[in-house]
This record gives C-alpha cells, sequence and structure tokens, in this order.
C-alpha cells in the first residue's frame, strides 16, 4: 500500500490557481525528490498534503495518507494525522523552533500530544530520539534552548521532533538549504538512513538537482503548478523526456564559456597586506574588557588585472568581513588594502576617497540592493559620483545606456522602478551599477546565490562575457563551490579568518592539498552526468 | 547578565542624577516665591524674609542642590514648605493611595485586553476581531477625564452606586476603600486596556505568523493548542513593554483622574505644591516617579529575560 | 504607463476598499474642514456673549446648545477645531522636526558619544511624567496655546528620534546602503538622500498617531487651564468648564466629548489605514 | 422619560423605606463640612493661608477678641478690657479657667509670648502690620495683661479679633503647624493629608460646651465632586459651596437649605494706576462705564452678590451706594476714550483661579471689546498672580476679591499693586486712625469711599456673597462671612 497517493490535486489561493494535476505516489522507505525552481509549487503541494494551507486557499482532487483520504477529514482527525501518520522538516532551522521552550520539551511534545504516555517518560523517549538523531544528550543537554545551537543541531532536532512517533510519511522542503555544504551531507546522511531504517516514505522537495540526484529513489520535476515529468531517478535522468527537465539539468551543470585573459605583469589591481578585522565581544566583567573576536586573521592576498579569483569558505568564516573590508566598509585593525598599487586603506586611517572609483560590489540580495524610490536611472548612476567631474546631460545619459546594454537591458529601462523587475534582471542591474564607472574589481558577494539555476547560468554567462570584453578582475566570494569552479582562475579556501588554501582553480578542486578543502569537496554533492546514470 | 545587569543599574543611576539636575533647575526658574505665597496679599516683607531664610530660601544654589541630593541619598526627602511635615511623610501617605489605584487599574486593564486581544488574534477578521478593534479604537480616542465625568454622572450623581470621589481611607475596611477606588480605577483602566488589547492582538498576530507556530501544528497541536502553548508567551514580550510603560503612566498620568475623583494621590499633591510653589515636593515627587519609571524599565528588562531565553545572557 | 502613477493607482485603489481608511480620511477632512471654514464664518460669534440666553439646549436655532454665558456652543467647537489642529500640528512638527534629524544623526554615527547622548536623552525624557513635566513648564513659561506646543513638542522629539533611528540603523545594514557607501557618499548625504525617503511612510504613519496624541494632549493641558487662553475657545476647557454644569446642561460637556473623540478617531483610523496601506504583507492578503 | 420615571419611583420607594426601618434616634452630634481648599497647615499664626482660619478659628484656637456672626468684636479669651484716656493702654482682665487642650493652664504668659511672639524681628506672622503699633506688653497679674502702643489705634480691638492674633502656648507654639493646641471648644483629632481633619469636642473647655461630638473638614477642589459629594450625603455643609450654577438645584430640594449671605470680599477689577494709558482719569472712568455689574453678576456668580460702587462691604453702617456714578453707559465710555485721546486700547487682564475671577473676567473681556477695548486674558495660578501682579505689578488689569475685613486703608499704602497711594486719601486714613469717635469715624470712612469712587482707582463690581448648602437639619450656620471662618460651636443637628 502506498503511504502517500495524490491525485488530481488542483490548488488556489484567494482566486489566483497555484497547482493544477498533481499527481504523486510514495511507498514506504521510498524516497521521492521534488524538484523545481521557486514558484513552481513543490511547497504548497507539502502543504496541502499536511492540510496547513492559508485560509484563503481552495483545493480539489484526491490526497490519500497511509490509504485514508484527507478530503474527509475534520480538524480533529487532521490533527491526529499530522505528526503521527505524516511529518514534516522545514528549510529554516533558525526560525522553525519556538525560541522559549526548551529542545527536550519541543520533542517530546510531539509525544505528548498524540500519546498518553507520562511526562517522565516523554522525556526519555525525547533523549533517545536525542541520541538516534546524533545529538548526544550527555553533550546536548535536553534543557538548552534552541538560540544555543547550531543550524545543524537545530535541523536534527527539528528531525528529531518529526520522526518521534516514526511516520509513514516525512516531507522535508528544502531542509539543508539554509546548511553549510558539510552539515548537508551530513543530514542528507541522517535522513537517508532514517527511512531506511524505519521503513517510512519521504517525500524530499528541493532546488539542487545535485543533491536529489544522489538521494531520491524517484524523482517529479515540477514547473508552475504543474509535474511535467516524473518516474524512477535514473530513468529521469537518463531519458529526460521534458525540455524543462533537460533545460534544468544543463543549467545546473552549467560552465560558462570563458578565456583566461590574465596580465601577469600588471601591477595589481588588489593587494590586500596582512588584514586584521576585529569584532568587540561582550564584555565578561565590568572592569576588563573581553578579547575582540578576530573575523579576518592577518590575510595577505593579491588579484592581478583581469583574473577572477574565487573565495569560498563556509558560513561565518570572515569572508563576506573581508568583502567589506576590502570595500574600505569598516575600519581595518591591523595591515592595509591597496587598489591598483596605491594605498585604499589601511589600519588607522580611513579610505583614500579617490581610490574608491578602483573597486565596485555586487550584492547577493537581488531585492535589497536598491533603494526602491529611485529609478533605475539614478541607480545606475550613483557610483558616477566618485567621478571628479562627472559627466552630466548627454554624455551622462549615454553612460547610463551603455552600461544598461552592456548587461542585456535597454536604455528604455531607465525610467523604471526597480519592483518592475525580475530578480535576475535586478542583478543585471546591480552589474550595470557596478560596471558604469569601469573599476579595475568588482567584488562579487554571493552574487548568484539568491538566483534560480536557469537565471543563474545567465548571470554567470554575463560575468564571464564582460569580464572577456572588458578586462575587469572579479572577487568572486561564494559558499557554493561548483559555481566558483566555473568562473574562476583561482581559488582561496577561508576558514576561521584565515586563508588556508590558495592554488588555481583546477589544481585546488583536482587536488586539494587542506584537509579541509578536501572534507568541502566531498561534501559538495554532484550532479552526475547522464552518461555515468 | 550579572554584568548587563550592573550596567543597567549605572545607567539608571545616571538617568536619575540627570533628572535631579532637571527637576531642580526647572523648579528654581518658576516664577514665585513659596515664601510669598504662604504669606498672602498683605503679609510684611520682613515676615516674608523670616521666612524665607527659615524655609532655606536665602541659600545659594549649588548649596541646596547638594543639600537636597545628599538629604535624599540618606533617605531625607526635607520638609515640606506649607505643610510643614517630612515630604516622606507626605509621600508616603499619598502612595498608600496613588500605588492601590495604579495597580487596580492596571489589572483592570490587563484582565479586559488579554482575553480580548487573545480572542481577536485568535478570531483575525471574524465579527470578534472587529468588535474588539472597533471598541479599542473608541477606548484609545476617549480622553480619560471625560469618561470620569461620564462616570460620575452615571454612577455616582444618576443611580448613586458610588460616591462621587473622596476616599474614606484604608482605615474604613478594605471594600470601602476598593469601592472609592472603583471608578477612577475605570476611568484610568479604558483607555490603557484598549492600548493593550491592539498590542496584544498584533503581537499574537505577528507571532502566529512565524515558522514555529507552523512547525507545532505540523506536529499536530490544534490551533488553540499552538496559540496557548507556543504562541502566546512569545507574543508576551512587547505586551510586557507596554504594562511596564503603562504602570508607569499611570502612576504619575493620574493627576486629572485624582482631580476629578478628588483622590488624595501622589499626582494631586505634585499638582497642588505646584500652585503653592511647594517646590521641595514636588521636587521630590518627581524624582520618585522618575525613579519608578527607571526601576519599572528594569524590571521590566528582567522579566524580559525570563519571558526569552534568547536575552538570558544577553550583554547589551 | 510609468511605474509611480501605477504604484499610485494601486494605492488608491487599495484605499478605496478599506473602509477603516476611509472613515478615518472622513471624519480628519471633517475637523479640518470645521476648521477652515471657522476662519470665514461661523453660525455665530463664537466669543457673543447673551447671559439670559445661558445654557439652553440644542435648538434649530443653536444646533450644539448655548453654554454658561449663552455663546454659541457649535460656533464654538468649529474655532475650537482650529486650536486644536494648530497646536497638535506644530507640536508633532517641531518633534519630526528635532527629533529625525537627531535620530539619523545617532544612526549614522551608531555606538558613538554622539548616539550615546542622544539616547541617554531620549530616556530621560521618556522617564519623566510627562503630564507633569508639562504643568511645570507652563508655571515656568505661563499659560498659552505655545506654552502648550513646546510641552507636547518636547515629548514628541524622542518619539521621533526613537523611531527614525531605530529605522535607519536598519536601512544602514542594507544592502543598497553598502552600494551608496561605495558609491563614495557621506553619511549625511546618505541620510538625506537614501534613508529619510524610505522612513516617510513611517514618519507618515506615526506622525499621524501623535497628531491623535498631541490633540489628546491638548484637551487635557487644557482641561487642567493650561491651554489657549479665553476668549478662545479650546475643547479642553470647554470640557472643563461644563463640569460643574454637567447634571444641568450636560451637552456643553457632551459636544465638546464627541468632538475629541471623533477626531482622534478619524486620526487613529487614518494612521492604521496608512499602515496597512503601506505594509505590502496586508495589502496583499487583502487584495 | 419612563427610565427616569421609574427612577424616581424606585428612589421614593427607597426613601420611604429609609423611613420606615430608620429607628427614632437621637440628634447626630458629628458633621461632615466641605472646603474648597485644604490648609496647608493649621497655624493660624504663620501662613496668610484663609482655609487655616477657616477650621480653626473659634473651634481650636482663641484670640483675645473675637468677630460673632454679625462681624461685631465681642470678649473672647479677655473677658473685659480697660482703655486709657489718651487710647494708649489697654488693660485686659482675661477668663477663668481656660486651659489649653494639652492640658496646661492658659495665663497673661501666654499672652504676653503670643503677642510678642507675633510682632518679633523673627516672626512669620503674615499679618505683622496687625501688632506695629504695640510698644509693650507687661503681666499685671496672671489674669491681667497690659498692651502699651506707640500711638492711638482705634482699631486695636478689631486687630485682636483676626485670626492672625490668636492666643498659643509656649510650648506648643512651634508644632501648631501639625498639631494645633488652642483653648477652643474642639480640639485637634486627625488629618488626613488631602483629604479631611477631624475635631472633637473638648471636655474641658472654659465656656459654654459645643453642641457636636465630632466636625470633620472635608477638602474638595472640584465643583462637579463638590456637587456630587453634597447631594451624595458625604458632606453635610459646604458654607462655601464654590459652584452657584448648582444653588438652583439644591434651592428645589427639599433635603437642603441654601443659605446666601454676604462676605468681606469686595470683588473689584483693579487697575495699574502708574502704567499708561492708565494714569488716565478718564481711561479708568471709561472702562468702569463700560461694565455691566449686573451682567456679571448673572453670568459668573448665578444672580448672587450686591454690586457696590466703591472699596466697601454694603451691610456695613457706613456704607455709601456709588454705584451710580460709575453706571453702565457704553456710549459715555467710549466718548470719555475719544476724550483720553486713546484709540485701539488694548490692555492685560491677569485672572487669578478662583471662579468668580475667571468668569467674571471672561465677561468683562467680552463688555470691555464691546466699548472698543481690547483685552488679552492670561489665567495665572495663586503663586503666578502673586508675583506678577501684586508683586511685580505686570498687569493693566485683573479681578480679585478683597476678603479681609475693613480693608480700605489699603488705599493708602505706598506702593500696593494698583498704585493709588493718594496723599489726600492717605491724610483721610490717618485722620481715621487717630479718631475713636464713632461717628467721626464714619464720616471719615464715607470720604474715603467718596474720594476713591471720584478718582475711580478700580472698577468696583459686587460684594462677594457667601452661598452655602446645608442639609436641612443643620442649624447654627453662619449666614454673613464677616472674616473667614467656620465657626462649629453653636452647630446642632434638629431631630
Amino acid at each position: 500500500m502506498s503511504v502517500l497517493s495524490v491525485r488530481n490535486l488542483a490548488l488556489s489561493i484567494g482566486g489566483t490557481p497555484i497547482l493544477h494535476d498533481v499527481d504523486l505516489s510514495v511507498e514506504a522507505g521510498e524516497i521521492l525528490g521534488v524538484v523545481g525552481e521557486s514558484g513552481s509549487g513543490k511547497s504548497l503541494t507539502a502543504l496541502s498534503i499536511m492540510q496547513l494551507l492559508p485560509r484563503s486557499a481552495k483545493w480539489a482532487g484526491e490526497i490519500e495518507v497511509a490509504g485514508n483520504s484527507i478530503g474527509a477529514m475534520n480538524e480533529k482527525a487532521l490533527c491526529k494525522m499530522r505528526g503521527r501518520d505524516v511529518a514534516m522538516i522545514f528549510q529554516e532551522p533558525m526560525t522553525a523552533l519556538n525560541p522559549v521552550h526548551t529542545i527536550g520539551h519541543q520533542i517530546a511534545e510531539t509525544i505528548l500530544i498524540h500519546n498518553e504516555c507520562s511526562r517522565a517518560q516523554a522525556s526519555e523517549r525525547a533523549a533517545a530520539l536525542m541520541h538516534r538523531v546524533g545529538l548526544d544528550p550527555k553533550k546536548i543537554s535536553p534543557d538548552r534552548y534552541p538560540h544555543e545551537l547550531s543550524g545543524g543541531q537545530r535541523q536534527r532536532v527539528a528531525i528529531a521532533m518529526a520522526i518521534a512517533l516514526r511516520p509513514k510519511l516525512l516531507i522535508a522542503d528544502e531542509p539543508t538549504t539554509a546548511l553549510d555544504v558539510t552539515t548537508q551531507a551530513q543530514i542528507l546522511d541522517l535522513l537517508r538512513n532514517l527511512v531506511k531504517q524505519d521503513r517510512m516514505g519521504m517525500i524530499f522537495i528541493t532546488h539542487d538537482l545535485a543533491v536529489i540526484s544522489n538521494l531520491a529513489d524517484k524523482i517529479a520535476v515540477m514547473r508552475h503548478g504543474e509535474v511535467v515529468e516524473a518516474g524512477p531517478t535514473d530513468t529521469v535522468f537518463r531519458e529526460m523526456r521534458h525540455d524543462y527537465t533537460r533545460a534544468l539539468f544543463s543549467a545546473s551543470a552549467h560552465v560558462p564559456k570563458r578565456e583566461a585573459h590574465i596580465n601577469a605583469d600588471g601591477e595589481p589591481v588588489l593587494a590586500v597586506d596582512e588584514v586584521v578585522r576585529e569584532y568587540a565581544r561582550p564584555r565578561k566583567s565590568l572592569f576588563q574588557a573581553s578579547r575582540p573576536f578576530r573575523a579576518v586573521d592577518s590575510v595577505t592576498l593579491k588579484i592581478r588585472p583581469g583574473e577572477n579569483v574565487g573565495l569560498v569558505g563556509e558560513s561565518g568564516c570572515g569572508k563576506s568581513t573581508l568583502a567589506r573590508a576590502i570595500l574600505a566598509l569598516d575600519r581595518l585593525q591591523g595591515g592595509k588594502i591597496l587598489l591598483n598599487g596605491r594605498v585604499f586603506s589601511q589600519a588607522g586611517a580611513g579610505p583614500d576617497m579617490r581610490q574608491r572609483a578602483g573597486v565596485q560590489v555586487v550584492f547577493q540580495d537581488p531585492y535589497g540592493s536598491f533603494n526602491p524610490r529611485h529609478t533605475v536611472r539614478r541607480l545606475v548612476a550613483e557610483p558616477l559620483y566618485l567621478i571628479e567631474n562627472a559627466p552630466a546631460g548627454a554624455e551622462r545619459e549615454a553612460k547610463i545606456t551603455r552600461a544598461l546594454e552592456e548587461v542585456g537591458l535597454q536604455a528604455s529601462d531607465a525610467d523604471k522602478y526597480i519592483h518592475e523587475f525580475s530578480g535576475g534582471q535586478r542583478q543585471r542591474i546591480a552589474i550595470a551599477r557596478a560596471l558604469i564607472i569601469e573599476p579595475s574589481l568588482i567584488v562579487l558577494d554571493e552574487a548568484v546565490s539568491a538566483l534560480d539555476v536557469s537565471i543563474r547560468a545567465q548571470i554567470l554567462d554575463l560575468l564571464a562575457s564582460l569580464s572577456t570584453r572588458l578586462g575587469v578582475s572579479y572577487l568572486f566570494i561564494s559558499h557554493d563551490l561548483s559555481v566558483v569552479r566555473s568562473i574562476t582562475d583561482r581559488v582561496m579556501v577561508m576558514r576561521e579568518g584565515r586563508i588556508v588554501e590558495e592554488g588555481t582553480t583546477e589544481e585546488v578542486f583536482l587536488a586539494p592539498k587542506h584537509a579541509y578543502t578536501k572534507m568541502l569537496i566531498a561534501a559538495t554533492p554532484v550532479l552526475k552526468a547522464p552518461a555515468e546514470a | 547578565m550579572t554584568l548587563y545587569l550592573l550596567r543597567r543599574l549605572l545607567a539608571l543611576m545616571l538617568t536619575l542624577i540627570a533628572a535631579s539636575i532637571v527637576v531642580f533647575l526647572v523648579t528654581e526658574i518658576i516664577p514665585g516665591d513659596p515664601a510669598s505665597f504662604m504669606m498672602g496679599i498683605n503679609a510684611d516683607p520682613q515676615a516674608v524674609a523670616a521666612l524665607r531664610s527659615e524655609l532655606g530660601l536665602d541659600q545659594p544654589l549649588v548649596t541646596r542642590y547638594l543639600a537636597w541630593v545628599i538629604g535624599m541619598v540618606q533617605g531625607d526627602f526635607g520638609l515640606s514648605y506649607t505643610y510643614k511635615v517630612p515630604v516622606s511623610e507626605l509621600v508616603g501617605d499619598r502612595i498608600l493611595i496613588s500605588l492601590p489605584l495604579t495597580l487596580y487599574a492596571l489589572l483592570l486593564s490587563t484582565l479586559i485586553a488579554f482575553p480580548a486581544g487573545v480572542v481577536a488574534a485568535a478570531r483575525r477578521n471574524t465579527a470578534a476581531d472587529f468588535a474588539v478593534i472597533g471598541a479599542t479604537q473608541l477606548g484609545v480616542a476617549i480622553p480619560n477625564f471625560w469618561f470620569a465625568m461620564l462616570l460620575v454622572l452615571a454612577f455616582a450623581v444618576n443611580l448613586q452606586w458610588f460616591s462621587a470621589g473622596g476616599f474614606p481611607g484604608w482605615d474604613a475596611g478594605f471594600l470601602e476603600a476598593m469601592k472609592a477606588l472603583t471608578l477612577p480605577a475605570i476611568a484610568l483602566a479604558l483607555p490603557q486596556a484598549s492600548i493593550l488589547a491592539r498590542v496584544m492582538r498584533s503581537s499574537l498576530l505577528d507571532t502566529l505568523d512565524e515558522d514555529f507556530v507552523r512547525t507545532a501544528r505540523a506536529k499536530g497541536l490544534t490551533r488553540s493548542q499552538t496559540l496557548w502553548r507556543h504562541a502566546l508567551r512569545n507574543a508576551l514580550i512587547p505586551v510586557l513593554t507596554i504594562v511596564g510603560l503603562q504602570f508607569s503612566f499611570l502612576l504619575a498620568g493620574g493627576i486629572i483622574i485624582e482631580n476629578v475623583f478628588y483622590l488624595p494621590g501622589l499626582g494631586r499633591l505634585v499638582f497642588q505644591a505646584i500652585t503653592q510653589r511647594d517646590l521641595i515636593v514636588v521636587r521630590s515627587v518627581i524624582i520618585l516617579l522618575v525613579f519608578a519609571v527607571v526601576a519599572v524599565t528594569f524590571l521590566v528588562d528582567i522579566a524580559y529575560a525570563v519571558a526569552d531565553p534568547r536575552l538570558r545572557r544577553r550583554a547589551r | 504607463m510609468s511605474g509611480h502613477s501605477q504604484q499610485e493607482t494601486g494605492f488608491i485603489r487599495a484605499a478605496l476598499g478599506h473602509p477603516a481608511f476611509l472613515a478615518g480620511l472622513l471624519l480628519t477632512a471633517l475637523f479640518v474642514a470645521a476648521a477652515l471654514v471657522s476662519f470665514v464664518w461661523t453660525p455665530f460669534d463664537p466669543e457673543k456673549m447673551q447671559i439670559a440666553a445661558k445654557l439652553k439646549g440644542p435648538s434649530t436655532e443653536h444646533w450644539f446648545g448655548t453654554d454658561h454665558f449663552g455663546r454659541d456652543v457649535f460656533s464654538m467647537l468649529m474655532v475650537g477645531a482650529r486650536v486644536s489642529i494648530a497646536v497638535a500640528f506644530v507640536a508633532v512638527g517641531i518633534g519630526i522636526g528635532f527629533g529625525v534629524p537627531l535620530g539619523l544623526y545617532a544612526a549614522a554615527n551608531r555606538n558613538s558619544l554622539i548616539d550615546e547622548i542622544v539616547m541617554r536623552g531620549n530616556d530621560l525624557i521618556f522617564a519623566f511624567p510627562s503630564l507633569l513635566l508639562a504643568i511645570l513648564i507652563t508655571a515656568v513659561f505661563g499659560p498659552g496655546a505655545i506654552n502648550a506646543i513646546i510641552a507636547i513638542g518636547i515629548f514628541n522629539i524622542p518619539v521621533f528620534a526613537r523611531l527614525s533611528r531605530g529605522a535607519a540603523l536598519s536601512l544602514w545594514t542594507r544592502e543598497f546602503i553598502l552600494a551608496a557607501r561605495v558609491a563614495g557618499k557621506g553619511a549625511a548625504r546618505i541620510s538625506v538622500e537614501h534613508i529619510l525617503p524610505n522612513l516617510m511612510n513611517l514618519l507618515i504613519v506615526q506622525g499621524t498617531i501623535q497628531f491623535s496624541l498631541a490633540v489628546l494632549a491638548e484637551a487635557g493641558l487644557a482641561y487642567v487651564g493650561l491651554g489657549a487662553q479665553p476668549p478662545t475657545p479650546s475643547w479642553g476647557r470647554m470640557l472643563a468648564e461644563a463640569q460643574t454644569f454637567i447634571s444641568l446642561a450636560p451637552h456643553m460637556a457632551l459636544f465638546p466629548g464627541l468632538a475629541i473623540v471623533l477626531t482622534v478617531l478619524g486620526l487613529n483610523l487614518l494612521g492604521d489605514g496608512l499602515r496597512d496601506l503601506h505594509d505590502p504583507r496586508i495589502r496583499r492578503s487583502r487584495g | 422619560m419612563n427610565m427616569s420615571k421609574s427612577l424616581a419611583a424606585v428612589s421614593a420607594l427607597a426613601v420611604a423605606l429609609g423611613l420606615a426601618v430608620m429607628p427614632a434616634q437621637a440628634a447626630r452630634t458629628d458633621i461632615s463640612v466641605g472646603m474648597v481648599l485644604e490648609p496647608p497647615n493649621l497655624d493660624p499664626t504663620g501662613g496668610a493661608a484663609a482655609a487655616i482660619d477657616e477650621v480653626v478659628y473659634a473651634n481650636i484656637f482663641q484670640g483675645l477678641t473675637r468677630f460673632n456672626s454679625d462681624g461685631e468684636v465681642v470678649p473672647d479669651l479677655a473677658r473685659s478690657w480697660d482703655i486709657s484716656e489718651d487710647g494708649l493702654t489697654y488693660t485686659f482682665h482675661l477668663q477663668d479657667g481656660v486651659t489649653f487642650h494639652d492640658g496646661s493652664a492658659f495665663d497673661a504668659e501666654d499672652v504676653k509670648f503670643s503677642l510678642d511672639r507675633a510682632r518679633g524681628e523673627n516672626s512669620t506672622n503674615a499679618q505683622k502690620a496687625l501688632f506695629a503699633e504695640i510698644a509693650e506688653v507687661e503681666i499685671v497679674d496672671p489674669q491681667t495683661v497690659k498692651v502699651t502702643l506707640s500711638e492711638p489705634n482705634g482699631s486695636f480691638l478689631f486687630n485682636m479679633a483676626w485670626g492672625d492674633a490668636v492666643i498659643v502656648a509656649p510650648e506648643t507654639a512651634d508644632n501648631n503647624a501639625t498639631n494645633p493646641v488652642g483653648t477652643g471648644p474642639f480640639k485637634f483629632g486627625d488629618w488626613v493629608k488631602g483629604d479631611h481633619v477631624d475635631l472633637t469636642k473638648y471636655a474641658d473647655y472654659w465656656g459654654e460646651p459645643a453642641k457636636l461630638d465630632k466636625v470633620t473638614f472635608k477638602f474638595i477642589s472640584d465643583p462637579t465632586a463638590a456637587f456630587a459629594s453634597v447631594m451624595a450625603g458625604d458632606v453635610d455643609a459646604f458654607p462655601n459651596f464654590p459652584a452657584p450654577e448648582n444653588l438652583q438645584q439644591f434651592e428645589a430640594d427639599p433635603r437642603f437649605s441654601v443659605i446666601v449671605g454676604s462676605t468681606e470680599g469686595e470683588t473689584i477689577l483693579a487697575m495699574n494706576n502708574k502704567k499708561p494709558p492708565l494714569d488716565n482719569i478718564k481711561v479708568r472712568q471709561a472702562i468702569g462705564h463700560a461694565i455691566d455689574r449686573q451682567s456679571i453678576i448673572d453670568g459668573a456668580m448665578f444672580g448672587y452678590g450686591t454690586p457696590i460702587g466703591t472699596h466697601f462691604a454694603p451691610h456695613n453702617p457706613a456704607y455709601v451706594d456709588l454705584t451710580e456714578q460709575s453706571a453702565y453707559d457704553p456710549a459715555l465710555a467710549q466718548e470719555l476714550l475719544k476724550e483720553a485721546g486713546v484709540s485701539e486700547l488694548t490692555l492685560s487682564l491677569k485672572l487669578p483661579p478662583p471662579s468668580y475671577a475667571r468668569r467674571g473676567g471672561e465677561i468683562i473681556a467680552a463688555q470691555l471689546k464691546e466699548a472698543g477695548i481690547n483685552t488679552e486674558i492670561t489665567n495665572l495660578e495663586w503663586a503666578q498672580w502673586l508675583q506678577e501682579v501684586f508683586k511685580d505689578k505686570n498687569f493693566d488689569l485683573t479681578v480679585i476679591s478683597h476678603t479681609e475685613p475693613l480693608d480700605i486703608g489699603i488705599y493708602a499704602r505706598d506702593d500696593y499693586y494698583f498704585q493709588y497711594a493718594d496723599p489726600e486719601f492717605k491724610k483721610i486714613m490717618e485722620e481715621l486712625n487717630d479718631t475713636t469717635d464713632p461717628d467721626k469715624r464714619t464720616e471719615l470712612l464715607q470720604a474715603a469711599q467718596k474720594k476713591i469712587a471720584d478718582d475711580a482707582v478700580n472698577v468696583y463690581l459686587f460684594q462677594l456673597a457667601k452661598t452655602g448648602v446645608a442639609n436641612a437639619k443643620i442649624e447654627g450656620l453662619w449666614e454673613n462671612s464677616p472674616t473667614q471662618a467656620n465657626d462649629m460651636t453653636q452647630i446642632y443637628w434638629e431631630d
């Protein structure tokens, strides 16, 4: 018997159709991967099964969990079903746990709500569950609060809550997206083993083909609220009958065309010399200051003209702090930073504003990077402020037009406001803004991380072609190793404020020397080429 | 945590010192001489001068400020110019009315606001929600002294259920005393309850939108279980701030209500003291009220830490 | 169609579907209109006494009756609206005029000495019992509308300083501010060019709410005799004067009270409505 | 309508039941008396607040002489007295068997102490001028005191009747502010600050004992609350009821009696006689003719009050009615202004807190406006008024009631706030001080009244009425108010 069978599911919210004709089924012990880009309806499919839809939602079709039709259940029966028959894990471990209850309490709650066992028994079982998800109750006390745990540990707590009653079906909605790769690998292992041991069915929702290709028994590809292709993982990857599946696959594995054009003899565009960035830590006593936290610890690096350099590392390693230091947004506590051979900023002094035009930046968030109240013209032209005799009138207009056209937009877009553009278009505008004063270096801080794979492929192409044509250097900061690999000439690996390994991209990826680099590469899920599958 | 508390205590002291200087200077530049006020319009200038020196008003500014502050630190708030009794005694009498009145009003407003806010949030966009929203909008808009007048008209003049004001004293029995405080407490509580209910509602709505509420629902908790076990405690944090603010507001803000119901409370004491230029009373009571405000803020901060474990180790 | 006007038509459409906002707008407009019309016309001269016709209840001649001097209550209310609105407007203006620059400056210089001074100064003002300090201020400078404005205005400064500092602090971490800094702009320029325009919605909403609070505060001050001086009518003083007549001529207390309630209600509904309409979350769920 | 009818029916029933249930009991011996202002302290020799005398005068403290309800000066602690031919020596014969409330005996020592204390260098007596002519106080024997004056003073016995001249004991004088110890029929009981003062009957009183056992003075400053408290029976009597507008309702109600009498309060529109253009008598006359006294009495006092044309109480036998001299005549007012060459006149009108001033001031402003004189009203607290008007003389017009008895002498004071101090008038006053012959005194007093009316020093509005309300069963309340006092000694409840 299937643990889940969904037939002809249709859903609309406030009258807007969201899902139509969705068919899914999961057998016991089976992992179904649901993959799709943002807005494809994969999360709402999961919430339909849980019946945790917004009030204005209306659904039709047939959903059966362990042979029981959900449409026939009242709220009381649904509450009985949730947590016992079907459980769910969400994406954000930071917010998915109640901050004011202990983790032990939250795990035990699932048991207490459904069973009539005593509080003490529930606590006992909670401790056992923690053990099972890899949290040793001796080291991580059940009396701790969520904020005292790391992201990975919190996700383990969420998993413990979900599997507490050995549900027949487990729905995991992007459970590893917010985690670092090494943590992601551990959590995926954990889930895989739990499903096997308990013979649960699992729906694993993700946007990452690489993750799913290594995990799922079968796959459903979703797009615009429809399942466009479904079947066993091997078959789907081998046959790729639907155009969209193919497009998704090629975008995920996309490597932009680029040629190295490094001027090895030129003055480095960027030279970071023994740079230190420290944060004050909270005082431990009234009379004695705590030792500051060193986010960037004596980092030295150089970028040559035309060179694309990658900087990788897990969250908290100091890569973004380093980026802010290079952009002279924060003061240095040690060392100095040179742009094109001239000092831009150094410890004990503010930035030299004359050098500022040498470096520009593109940030991660395509939504937060722009003042919503300014036109694109004003947004793109903002860095012109740095030029002493800023061009005016027609000349200025020409510069704006050229920058927009350079990134594939039109001159007429200058009159629009930022909310009229999609995420990908916004990232193009951000690049246009960085390009307009022709800097020698652009810092790309997770610049493609928030984009869907197909858009990401386009932006990577754009970046590659701009670099080739304009000879601009990039410092490409990302946690995503495969993206860094596809676009950089040289790569540096950062950990705990220090650069632990550095080399040409191919060297580092093919023959990592540092143990940490090896671990990172091993943990990164790789999308198998269809031929191998 | 201890360090955090120490720092807050230090800030509290600084606020008090700054406040004492401000209060002293403001009362210093008030036109009108306490001695001439006490002696009236036919007073003999010699007698006024004698009274001024008796009250210590002929001392230099700094000396008087220091004498006042040092006295307060030692628990001596000085002698009222007009009443000729220690200020602490006056304040002690009055606070036995103002404090119970404040707590009574706070209790009423909490008892009204909590259920109203919770019901409105739990049944968002239903008739119950709209009724609460409408009532609170009206409650916030009604000036409390006008509401007090209407209460007197209805319950004291027409129905004669309560007396129009005054306070029989706690000696007259607890029930009698509470009866005298009931109308004033209602008048004070209505606008506060409205504010509190609105904060409660919106805070709860925000919390109900949080991810962990969805997690709780996915575990199999019913809507109301989720509300009581998960949302409420998180929603309480902004509500606590408001309750804290209301306490200090009510303690000092009862002046008008105390006047309407002629309750001999702290607010009326200062009000009278200002008109009588009994500056020492004005100063000491205002400092006391400022102290109450900062102390309550301090307590609310501690309450935060109890309600939210994330703040227990907060350093700032 | 340009983006701006699209945004505006969207706003108007949303506004038309928000009855509370419309009610607030209507009430506010009503009182502003009454205040404006009173400059050119009132049914009677609000200062004209007719001792013989005192304490008359509402009639077709005197719509809201007459007061203890035989003055026309309706005319007095119209002129009183002028006082209430003017006092509240200027007081909130003082709050915004001083508070917002202070808040922006403190946010731009986060954790500096200036920031500390501004914030502690705010705490200090907040710690004072406001009505008492207002009474003290008027005791120092004498009663009158101007001093009521100052007293109310002072307490509005920390409200706006805190609000704009808090909002500006979160804006300062936004990437578009970082981009402006990368474009070489200084703190002052960024504050004016980027922070302030993005605070506008917030300021308008809070301004409306403070406005309603200022109307209440003015009424309270006038009630204890510290507002505009006679013969200029003022709602709060009308209530105070009506108090001893409450069993004799309840209309004297009823109408000024209602005027205050409806004005404050209107402003609050307007403020809440503006907040709803500017909050994309709520707007979406309504649309 | 139905509602109120049924309410009336219910309350009528309640009254009937109440009467039926209430046993025939003896008359009550306690009373609760409402007062607008709370006394700041209870020492009448150390402060000017009228509220002090309203609690303690004749009840707790007594002087050598006292005022009775008609304003006459009668013997009190001094049984009788002899005055020397030259009017310089007063020999007082004291009452026997008088004790202070702390049990100590009263004798000549106490009189000497009290008078010396009041006139001494460090005296904080607000009316120190009352004792100015005393040269020496001698103890003849324990029951006799001889007071020698430096110059004759026709009003010395009158002065000794003031509350500021009461006799206190040396041992307790310093604590009288909070724990007054006197010789009167009531002793101090309890004071709940902000609410009430209790007095209880003093068992060892030397004279005719009081009929009441307990008197409670309740302080209710808010007129609405005052009304409600009388209506609700929380207060049995309110001798100076603050809201004349409500008296009609009490008059219509058989449970209450309204007592309307006269006070010593000449309510005037005082003018700053030295400040241009008010230094011009024509301007002052114009202001006088612009004001309609009856309208003010009707509008501000709801008809309670007697118009006056000079600074003198109408109930005094020496009073001359001079109201016609400054009768309401707006046309004449405008003409006088024209003669004075004044146009576009704007004057400040500073008003102290009492409602006669606030309301009266608003009406005056409206009347002056009709005559073409603009005013700017500022409502002041007492302390501000004392500073700005009384001390700094920074005003044009103000409304105030002068409540001290027989106080026409203030017009002779140099530097007094309305800045008159006319030499001729001063001469009349000096003569009056030297005169003891009653007819001659009357003549001089009338001359003085005419003089200030002729000079239009101030605008004399009306004599403040004493409007009291009390439970209809209370007897013995003072009708008039010759001094600020609530004499409780003669009060009793009817059965």
